[in-house]
């Protein structure tokens, strides 16, 4: 066992570990912690795919700004600090599917290669460059639907409209 | 190089995905649903970019790049999910999922 | 020559348009004519002397006064505008024009929107017309829809309380028979890659060699169905008495003496013609449909109360006969199943316009309530005992040389299965007796002061029918050589 | 040819006469001043009628054999493969033959006489022009079935007959008594009739191409092509099942219109009618026309051994059956009926045995004898209103024609020697006994016919009696009884005087070829003789039993307790066969009907009923998913894609499998 994938099992373990406690931890401030731990997990197993930029990226977009959103979604939501999330009256039914999808793309999965392959590196300019040419059209419509979820979010959270 | 068992991260991608419809189905406040939403986009992108990393010739690199371009989907996802978030707690006062049926009738 | 049937066909159509517009005067619109298409058609009846026979290898049937012009033609679909009549379909129409012209004279004094209710039976007689000469499939799909729609309003405007039920009941029984009729149809045309959808076309094309036994067996249970709705056979007849006791006395006059013959047509026309080895293998399904329908239709009628309902379910059994006669797959069936047809038109007519008369005179038609209405109402009394009489097989009435045939054709074919029919007939003849007796003879009672016999007009409607019933009684020579110039000729 | 051959064209006319009287009655009757006029017309024409039939039967006494006339194709049918395949037509004619033509004296001279009879009757009825002219139609169909030359053509007036016989027993349709006493001849009859036609197809079908030539059917299956019997022949060969059973729907058609032994149960209950209505059909005429069914079939068609074994028995038995039921009778009129059934008894047994013309020379007299009683009978209710035996007494002193006329006919029915009975019913018993050798199974049937010529003398006589002897009506109440007017005596007179002479016709050398069959004229052998000393005596002693019971105004009570009042009561409830069929029509059918219905509306409207109902439930559940929560939606769209990824990962390949691989 190589140090890399050691590395990769432990990363793995706490990605599933953080998920699962921001799922089920009562208090909501406790999840927005657990959600953040999840994104750096994330970017640290992008860091060890040779994908530096994304790792940056992740870091930067979900670490930082997604958690301080939610941050600021719960504060603004709750009436008293720390308020405890009641627990959802809920059937087996969503965890059986859960469960039999997970098993059914574990299943998938285990068709695959198992011998070990190494990782390619991209240059950080290989990669702009396909963002800018080839992959354009995306970067446009990423922008095009950006500013409409802007100006729709300002429509939405607008004073004075009853 | 380093070298990884492609078997490996799809089992996390597909745990991690597992996890996110777990919340989805399950968890009644609309923040925990976005939060789940988000550990399902995070399991696609993984999905992108081990498999940019495992690909062979020199097409892999759009993996990462559309990697990027839903990173930068999602955060707006989040951005509006919020802002429902705000309109809905303004005016009906909870965000319970379970409440916001009026589009039934 | 002279494009006779495309002539008749525009006097009714000019005739139904004329009557719709015509508002007050629509009652004299309509009975010119019913009358000018009465002459047209005794013109042809006289002009048709012998049928052109069959021609070709495998025995095509031909038509005289055939017309065919082209309607649209697509490299790989025919469909053009073919007209034409052999003996069946002429009988037919001569019952349409008699029915139609009957029909008029009765409902004169219709005062609600008589524009509207004279332009229907006109459009009726219309669509069954175009039904009788049509020789292209979807022609003869468009008349058969074209006989629904007017029905359909007669029952549901003009009808009685529960109208609005029976109406749709009868609306969607005949309309969903109607598309797996069409469908077959289809099927039959495209799987046997008929030329067009000329009749003559679909003729060569089942009859050569390559048709597999087995698809002609299922297309023709599935054409079965499609015209034995209209039959109607016995599971899936419990429209009929609904219609009939909901609609008004001309809609069901029309119902009963028209529809019910579409599908007899039909069925010799379009499923015994086209596909006889489909017959041949599934005779024992359609003999069995046959015999319950005779047996259920007069058990019934036992037991109702109802004047109209009765005559309806009777009805069933006298086109139970009809199917029986067909079934049998010899001339002498196919003969005596036209011959029926024609006789049990013309007598259910006439009692549908009695029993409407007995409703409209003494606001009732419950059995158990009339009593004696003879004295009051002589006129109307004779009139339901002709129909009665003629309906339960009297020898100088019209259906006695009909049953006569249909019974020897099936003695010929079934050997002592004719039992079961001919049981049957004391049956029918019980429960007309029973209503005789109940409704015309005994002591009158429960009879309304202003109870008045029957007036001019209806009078002279059921006259007519009296008149056919007793002329083609004694003489049923004149229906019987007009019928045996056809393809009936040709069968085994 | 013979010299009537030029008369014999004209038979046609015959029953053209009463059709003429029948379209004037009908469409002019009530327009007349007084309603008579009406009744005279109708008169008229059936007096032109006897006329000419009594010319053309004289005609073929004179020159008997086969005259056929005037065809007209009423029915022209293709052949079918396998029977007369090259199609037939049935073809109207009128044939003229010695049966026919004593049928036709029969039938006009009665008919005549009852018209004339029933101008006085009726008198005071109303609605006489619709009894004229049904008695019209009556007369012409009677004659029409005479005359008729092929089996469809004598069914077709046949049906006619019945159609009469309903409309004449329902005259008084206001009686409800009378509309169901209708109701219920046609029904049986038409029982009859339906097994009769039945008989025709089964004639028609295997029976088309034989007889040489062309076959039957080629000529339109008429009754005889030769003189001989045209299947006697053939028939006598072969006893083939098929021919039986034929025979046995031609008895049951004769049963159903004679009222033999099944279905005799409408003719007691058909004495609603008016009595001349009773006199010309129920007693000379209509019933005999299954008499006359059997006889043309047996001459001209032939019946097999077990046929004729069936006929003699249903003949034998009704003779006893019907006579018990008329000795405890005490209305007069059904007395008459009852003895009216054991005399068609009489004459189907003759006809059974083999000889036909011997039943017709029966019938020929009891035509005639019976008439009179009806008519004798129907001056006595016209007089004293009451049909009810025990209420009269004494009317022999006040009503002395109608007596005598009564006496006459009495002792002509019973047998007594000299008069027409005596010479017909004896030629019955003498040739059934002449086969009774032959055919051992005969004798029970001949030992009812002797016990029945007993029970006759007997009841006719109790009847007499009771209504005309003693000095006073029992009921005092009673109107006094008058002899009736001459228009009502003078038929009686004439049917009296036929009713004595009648049995001497067939002595005559001419009129005896009227009847060409063997035994007829009666030929008395050494063991007739005895035989009818037999019969004589037995009759005479059923009139001194009948005297000592009930002679002079005594009334005859039977001691309660005796077992015989039981029996009494059984012979009056008719063995309750009414009852039984009552019975069956109103719980056995009337009950089926109703549980038809039922299932009916609730079955088969309900299943479609049920479907509608199916559906629109479906649609409620399918409403009840859309709960508006949100992550309910996330269920169903992975639950969605959990069930594609399933198909395509294990569903797909097996079918690939399994298609691709086969």
């Amino acid at each position: 066992m190589s140090l890399e994938e050691l590395a990769f099992l432990v990363l793995a373990g706490i990605a599933i570990g953080t998920a699962l406690a921001a799922l089920l931890v009562r208090e909501l401030v406790h999840t927005i912690l657990w959600i953040s731990v999840f994104f750096v997990a994330l970017s640290a197993i992008y860091f060890l795919l040779q994908a530096d930029f994304l790792g940056i990226l992740q870091l930067g977009v979900y670490a930082g700004a997604v958690t301080i959103l939610l941050l600021f979604g719960v504060m603004v939501t709750r009436k008293r600090i720390f308020s405890r999330e009641a627990a959802t009256g809920i059937g087996p039914f969503p965890l059986a599917l859960a469960l039999v999808s997970v098993v059914i793309l574990a299943g998938v999965a285990s068709g695959l290669p198992t011998q070990p392959a190494s990782v390619q590196t991209y240059a950080p300019a290989m990669l702009s460059q396909e963002l800018f040419t080839t992959d354009g059209g995306w970067l446009v419509l990423l922008g095009l639907t950006m500013l409409s979820a802007l100006a729709g979010a300002i429509y939405l959270v607008r004073e004075g409209r009853e | 190089m380093t070298d990884f068992v492609v078997a490996q991260f799809v089992g996390l991608s597909a745990a991690l995905l597992g996890i996110g419809l777990f919340g989805i189905l399950t968890r009644r406040n609309f923040i925990l649903l976005l939060i789940a939403i988000e550990i399902a986009i995070n399991a696609a992108v993984l999905n992108f970019v081990y498999f940019a990393g495992f690909a062979t010739g020199p097409g892999g690199v759009s993996g990462q790049a559309a990697a990027v371009v839903i990173v930068g989907l999602a955060a707006t996802e989040v951005a509006v999910g919020l802002a429902i978030v705000l309109a809905l707690n303004r005016q009906r006062g909870s965000i319970n999922v379970a409440e916001a049926t009026t589009l039934r009738q | 020559m002279v494009p006779v049937l495309s002539l008749l066909l525009l006097t009714l159509l000019a005739g139904t348009v004329v009557t719709f517009l015509a508002g007050r005067r629509a009652r004299w619109v309509a009975l010119a004519t019913s009358v000018g298409f009465l002459f047209e058609t005794l013109w042809l009846l006289d002009s048709y002397t012998s049928w052109p026979g069959r021609s070709g290898a495998l025995g095509v049937p031909q038509y005289s006064d055939g017309e065919s012009y082209a309607w649209i033609s697509v490299p790989w679909l025919h469909i053009n505008y073919t007209v034409g009549i052999d003996g069946i379909s002429l009988i037919l129409i001569l019952l349409t024009a008699f029915l139609q012209l009957a029909t008029v004279v009765y409902c004169w004094t219709e005062s609600r929107r008589p524009s509207a209710w004279f332009g229907l039976v006109l459009l009726t007689c219309l669509g069954s017309f175009g039904v009788f000469i049509a020789l292209d499939v979807l022609l003869f799909f468009l008349f058969w829809e074209a006989t629904l729609i007017p029905m359909f309003f007669m029952i549901g405007f003009w009808g009685g309380p529960r109208r609005r039920y029976a109406a749709l009941k009868f609306f969607v029984y005949t309309h969903v028979a109607s598309i797996v009729m069409l469908v077959a149809l289809l099927a039959v045309v495209f799987y046997a890659h008929a030329a067009s959808f000329d009749f003559s076309d679909i003729y060569i094309a089942t009859h050569s060699s390559g048709f597999p036994i087995v698809t002609q067996a299922m297309l023709f249970l599935a054409l079965f169905f499609g015209f034995g709705v209209k039959f109607p056979i016995v599971p899936f007849h419990t429209w009929l008495p609904d219609a009939h006791v909901e609609a008004p006395t001309g809609g069901s006059v029309l119902l009963a003496g028209l529809l019910l013959k579409l599908g007899g047509y039909g069925l010799i026309r379009w499923a015994v013609e086209v596909l006889p080895q489909g017959l041949a293998h599934t005779s024992w399904i359609v003999y069995g449909v046959a015999f319950a329908s005779i047996i259920w239709g007069t058990v019934l009628s036992l037991s109702q109360r109802d004047l109209k309902r009765m005559i309806a379910y009777s009805s069933i059994n006298h086109m139970g006969i009809v199917l029986l006669a067909i079934a049998v797959y010899s001339s002498l069936g196919l003969l005596a199943a036209v011959l029926l047809m024609f006789a049990h038109g013309v007598v259910s007519g006439l009692l549908f316009m009695a029993s409407g008369s007995v409703h409209h005179t003494f606001g009732t038609r419950d059995i158990v309530t009339l009593r004696g209405i003879t004295p009051r109402t002589p006129v109307l009394a004779t009139m339901i005992m002709v129909g009665s009489l003629a309906s339960l097989g009297l020898p100088a009435l019209i259906s006695f040389p009909a049953e006569f045939t249909a019974l020897l054709a099936t003695w010929d074919r079934l050997g002592y299965w004719v039992l079961l029919p001919l049981v049957i007939l004391v049956v029918t003849a019980g429960f007309y007796l029973w209503m005789m007796q109940r409704v015309l003879f005994g002591p009158p009672q429960n009879i309304p002061e202003k109870a008045h016999d029957v007036d001019v007009y209806e009078t002279a409607g059921m006259a007519i029918l009296v008149a056919l019933i007793i002329l083609y009684g004694v003489l049923p020579g004149f229906l019987v050589n007009v019928i045996v110039n056809s393809p009936v000729y040709g069968f085994p | 040819m013979g010299a009537f051959d030029s008369l014999f064209q004209w038979a046609f006319l015959v029953p053209l006469f009463p059709l003429l009287g029948l379209v004037i009655v009908g469409f002019f009757g009530d327009r007349m001043k007084k309603a008579e006029f009406g009744g005279w017309v109708a008169v008229a024409f059936s007096g032109m009628a006897m006329v000419l039939g009594v010319l053309i039967a004289v005609g073929e006494a004179l020159t008997p054999g086969r005259y056929t006339d005037v065809s007209y194709a009423w029915l022209t049918l293709p052949g079918t493969q396998s029977v007369f395949s090259n199609g037939f037509s049935l073809v109207m004619g009128t044939l003229v033959d010695p049966i026919s033509a004593l049928m036709l004296i029969v039938v006009n001279v009665v008919g005549f006489l009852v018209m004339l009879y029933s101008i006085e009757y009726m008198h005071h009825d109303k609605g006489l022009p619709r009894y004229y002219a049904e008695l019209s139609l009556f007369l012409v169909a009677m004659n029409g079935l005479i005359l008729s030359d092929n089996l469809l053509e004598f069914f077709l007036f046949w049906e006619l007959v019945g159609v009469c016989s309903y409309f004449l027993i329902g005259f008084y349709y206001e009686k409800p008594s009378a509309a169901s006493a209708a109701k219920e001849a046609f029904l049986v009859t038409r029982v009859g009739d339906v097994l009769f036609l039945l008989g025709i197809f089964i004639y028609f079908a295997t029976y088309a191409t034989s007889g040489g030539g062309a076959g039957w059917a080629a000529s339109g299956f008429k009754f005889t092509t030769g003189s001989t019997p045209f299947l006697g022949s053939l028939v006598g060969s072969a006893s083939s099942p098929t021919l039986t059973i034929a025979g046995l729907m031609m008895l049951a058609g004769a049963a159903g219109k004679s009222a033999q032994f099944p279905l005799d149960v409408w003719l007691p209950d058909a004495m609603e009618g008016p009595t001349t209505v009773s006199a010309l059909i129920h007693a000379a005429t209509m019933v005999a026309a299954g008499v006359y069914l059997l006889a043309v079939v047996s001459l001209f068609l032939g019946f097999t051994a077990d046929d004729r074994l069936a006929i003699v028995a249903v003949g034998g038995f009704t003779t006893i059956w019907a006579a018990s039921m008329a000795v405890v009778n005490t209305d007069i009129k059904r007395v008459v009926a009852y003895s009216t059934i054991s005399q068609l008894g009489y004459m189907v047994l003759a006809v059974g045995a083999g000889f036909a013309m011997v039943g017709l020379y029966h019938l020929f007299t009891h035509a005639f004898f019976k008439a009179l009683l009806f008519l004798a009978a129907g001056a006595v209710i016209h007089a004293v209103g009451t049909q009810d035996l025990l209420k009269m007494g004494g009317l022999g002193k006040s009503m002395r024609i109608t007596s005598i006329a009564f006496l006459i006919g009495a002792l002509s029915l019973s047998g007594f020697p000299g008069f027409a009975g005596f010479w017909s019913k004896d030629d019955v018993l003498a040739s059934v006994y002449s086969q009774v050798g032959a055919h051992p199974l005969y004798w029970p049937f001949l030992l009812c016919a002797l016990a029945t010529v007993f029970l006759t003398a007997y009841y006719i006589f109790r009847a007499w009696f009771l209504a005309f002897s003693g000095d006073h009506p029992r009921d005092p109440t009673l109107p006094h009884g008058h002899d009736a007017p001459w228009a009502m005596r003078l038929p009686l007179l004439v049917l009296s005087v036929l009713a004595a002479v009648a049995g001497l016709f067939a002595f005559l050398p001419s009129f005896s070829s009227l009847l060409p069959g063997a035994n007829v004229p009666p030929v008395y052998g050494s063991t007739d003789l005895v035989l009818t000393a037999v019969s004589a005596g037995l009759g005479l002693g059923g009139i001194g039993v009948a005297y000592v019971m009930w002679g002079n105004g005594r009334v005859f009570q039977l001691p309660s307790g005796s077992p015989l009042q039981g029996a009494r009561t059984v012979l009056l409830r008719r063995y309750y066969m009414k009852d039984a069929y009552d019975w069956i029509g109103l719980h056995g059918v009337y009950r089926l009907a109703r549980a038809a219905d039922f299932v009916d509306q609730f079955v088969i409207d309900g299943s479609i009923r049920g479907i509608e109902r199916a559906f629109s439930s479906l649609s409620n559940g399918m409403r009840r998913l859309q709960t508006g929560v949100v992550s309910d939606y996330a269920a169903y769209v992975v639950t969605g894609l959990v069930g594609v990824l399933l198909f395509f990962l294990f569903v797909a390949p097996w079918i690939f499998r399994t298609m691709g691989g086969g």
